[in-house]
């Protein structure tokens, strides 16, 4: 079970619900995905438009529990606005916590993170920040109240998979009690895999899934794929070796004649 | 008076923030909002005067990654 | 469905048989990988310790098509003659065709494996190779009359996962009519997963089962995996990119003063 | 006669490969023979008569990977 | 020319001075790398050892210029005390500001980084901060003042080479004026060619020469790398492509009946 | 020295002739690179044209040893016919033989190669045969009579650096005494220090400095990346660590109580 | 008579591949040649006589990677 | 007087930190010096007093990566 705060969930598959070509297709995803969790923002509303009006009861169909994010945001104050706004609007002390260095690589500000983190966690927030593998930022979250941690593989939908595999086995090696999640760069089920070998709890996708060819179907290969890592990890897998192995008994090969005595 | 409703100029007759909202259609609606970057609560917008040029925040739910 | 030659087949994981703990958690493992193949050796029988019955009893219950292999050949004429050896032992045409250049790689050696594919297919096996991406040797293979070809991802028993995956990749995009398989040197799931999002066919695994902590949960492992690598192959993959792209829509976010007109 | 069962030296008596397989309790067994590093079908194992060195191999099904 | 505040310097090499054999070897190696900027440390002085009364005296036949460090310091606070011992020790500006998160990865401390180096620049230091890839603390320490920046390859004496190679370049990127020296986690020249080739201004090392089999060769080894690097930048590499291309002209090739016409 | 049969040379960079913007610049990279060696190829004489008496000049100038390919040859008897003209072309027993399977990899034909290196070899050619790193095509080639290999690291102008270490590095375990030269797709100098640090005798290359930016300046920087990475494999190399290891001593630090008694 | 040279139909006079290379302008050039895709030594084109339809190749140093 | 010197309890007589200093035999010698966490420059030692459990640091230079 994977444990956020003191929730639990069966599902380790965290979805986020943008861009999909439709919001049939989110719906039919988030089912194929068995998610139970999944992201949503606060924009601005139009009072001729009124689409978050819209948007909403969509949300409310899919019977998840929803995780906002204070995505955009560029500064501590901005987000921790954001964020009170949102334990409003959606009636959850959950916040993903995002606050972006810069528009290029969307790489989370270390430091407005933490101040951000710290305001929150004193307000009750259960804040589930989106940041880095770095261990001294980590640190900090922690001591803020954190314990969730929500570290990229890779930039927002560049979906490269793990850039820095050191770093994020550094990191769970380090944090053994923090629920870990990757969140973002995340672009094939191999990559959702290979995080979950190595022992996080749990993967956050957006992109890879709603702009897949088939977003259902992928997000069941995801749902999937997660399970699998779970399972491997839980498992335990072979060490890797420099040498090859024969998987067949050598003992009894017919023709080999070394045996003669 | 003119203020600022979510980075576009708007002028009102509202004196408040929860008469905005409700000039706005939203009264019942799921939303949010902020002055001058500061969250105010729901139960806080009829007591929240507004001021020419204030900047007004009124969000929703939307999706998001 | 996966096709070796006229037979089809639901699942695309095909597990080996040695190395287990038990008897019985071989039975588990194939029943929890839900694998409808699962490979076999020829090896010498001893008058008194009859392995060899009690085994075969053993793959009867399992009620899988079995797969036997020439492992340990050296040469063409040794994995000829431990071919037609198997055929008659197991009633089958099928081979998986190994001949082995030495022992500290297990590289196949793909002089004598085209030697044997050829004499073998002329008398009407169904051969799948052991080789690797070498094309030279895949054009061969295919000339002689093979098509499936298994090729390795690493040296057998290694556990190292893709260690040339441009080679996999350009092998695909080079016999896309044939039936290909990664055969050797899978350590996890997501090594499986990867090679299937290339749009292999098939995975064929033991080690990294066998010799699992739990044998039993990494079969379900790599049965999930390679059904997610399949989904997603089929579903269509986002590109990778150099560059970071916002999921959460960047229009309507709050506290953005640029729109101001 | 001497011959070489599965790389070891023995003396049987067989004069051919069928009786040697009998006589080592095989006959019905999942086995299948080579002589001299060639394969011999079970219908052809009687007329496979055995010559002093000869080296035979007789297998069965095992793990394999 | 490598500018460091306002010196300049010919050799992009900056070599450490711990862990030689013999303080012999430490001379040579210098020599050999034709290093200008030798690393050194602060430690306390033993009454009766007086070790660094003679250590002194071979820095000072080494002619090079000295960067201390802060090595081993965990707060800001010891960090910018070793740093003011380092000034009047050293008679020099400059200060290889290095503020440690733990033991086990050696990380920069982020934080106490950007706390020490406001602190140090306010104060007329030149720092120099070992950093990581990081671009929320990079602009924070330009933002302090500082005109170099030194991002860790890999954990210090790791010798793994560019464990975040995305990391490094997309920082490159990003402060393009800024002087940029990998430090800590290079084992191989190749790494330091490497580096040198995504434009980096230089490499300080340290472990890789002090502890290889001849490090008055490895030495050698470094310095030559780093100027293939740095060469390779200058004059442009060719892309890497997905497909071959003959560097042979095919027009003329003999035997070819294709162009008859 | 490298050792090619019975000639012994101080570089060891072998330098393709093809692809550079003019002669002079062919000619001044060759003596930036220091070669000793150049490739060059067999092609089609047209009589106005004449072009291969004008190059023939150029080369004469070079001062270097020509080493002739047989680039472009698809079968076993293009490429011992057009070795035979070469020989009596460029006066040499040496040949690159180059026996390509398909134009979209140039990856080199195993089988055809290995036929045409038995007949060159028993006429007295000295082969150096353009391969992989498939060990079982490599010791056909050995036991034809090449004391030379020169495995690719990638396919011919892809500058993609070497897909397959670990191939590379167990043929060189595998053939402690033969020469081995890496050509082909090398397109950086940290590439090129990579396989010398592996044990590789040589790199032959063309495109990656034929097509830089500026040619001679890359010449020279592939020549000191070769220079640097045989040195480190002579200095020998320190061990890649998972862990950290402090470079400056860590007794001493300034600020530490813990060692109070 | 029509041959093939370097794979292009001519046709020419010569009797014998060393006519065929000096009534190209070949003499003392720096070439090699092939017919029908054996290679023919230089000390041998004398005595290589052309038949119609030959394929003959004549080559010379270019540059090579 | 008790202090702390590098680490280590050491008794002292010396009043201030020079006099420390020079009493271990650093006068002249290329050392730098703290006292409870905080450097003191060379100049201003013989004005910064010892006071009983002082933690002193007196450095010099020593090897670096």
């Amino acid at each position: 079970m994977l444990t956020l705060y003191d929730a639990r969930f069966a599902s380790r598959l965290l979805l986020g619900t943008a861009q999909y070509p439709s919001p049939d297709t989110l719906k039919r995803a988030v089912e194929a995905a068995r998610a139970e969790i999944v992201t949503v923002s606060v924009r601005r509303e139009s009072a001729r438009a009124r689409t978050g009006q819209g948007f909403w009861q969509l949300i409310e169909q899919l019977g998840c529990r929803v995780l906002p994010n204070t995505a955009g945001c560029r500064t501590a104050k901005e987000a921790v606005s954001t964020a009170r706004m949102a334990r409003e609007l959606f009636g959850t002390p959950w916040i993903k916590l995002e606050v972006i260095a810069n528009d290029d690589t969307l790489q989370p500000d270390l430091f407005s993170l933490v101040e951000a983190a710290n305001i929150l966690c004193a307000e009750g927030f259960e804040v589930l920040p989106y940041t880095t593998e770095d261990l001294s930022a980590a640190e900090r979250l922690v001591a803020a109240g954190c314990t969730v941690l929500m570290p990229w593989a890779a930039p927002i939908g560049s979906a490269r998979g793990l850039i820095n595999k050191t770093g994020l086995k550094t990191l769970r090696a380090y944090f053994p009690g923090v629920t870990l999640i990757v969140d973002a760069g995340i672009g094939a089920p191999s990559h959702a895999a290979e995080v979950m070998e190595l022992g996080y709890d749990a993967v956050l996708l957006n992109t890879a899934v709603a702009k897949a060819g088939d977003p259902v179907t992928m997000a069941q290969a995801f749902a999937r794929a997660i399970e699998a890592g779970r399972f491997a990890f839980e498992a335990g897998l072979i060490e890797p070796s420099d040498m090859a192995t024969p998987s067949t008994p050598v003992a009894g090969t017919p023709f080999k004649i070394d045996s003669v005595s | 008076m003119q203020i600022l409703l979510n980075g576009e100029r708007i002028v009102t007759r509202a004196r408040d923030l929860d008469e905005l909202c409700a000039s706005l259609g939203f009264a019942g609606a799921r939303i949010a909002t902020a002055v001058n970057g500061n969250f105010v609560a729901a139960g806080r917008r009829a007591k929240t005067k507004l001021t020419p040029a204030d900047a007004i925040e009124i969000v929703a739910p939307r999706q998001g990654g």
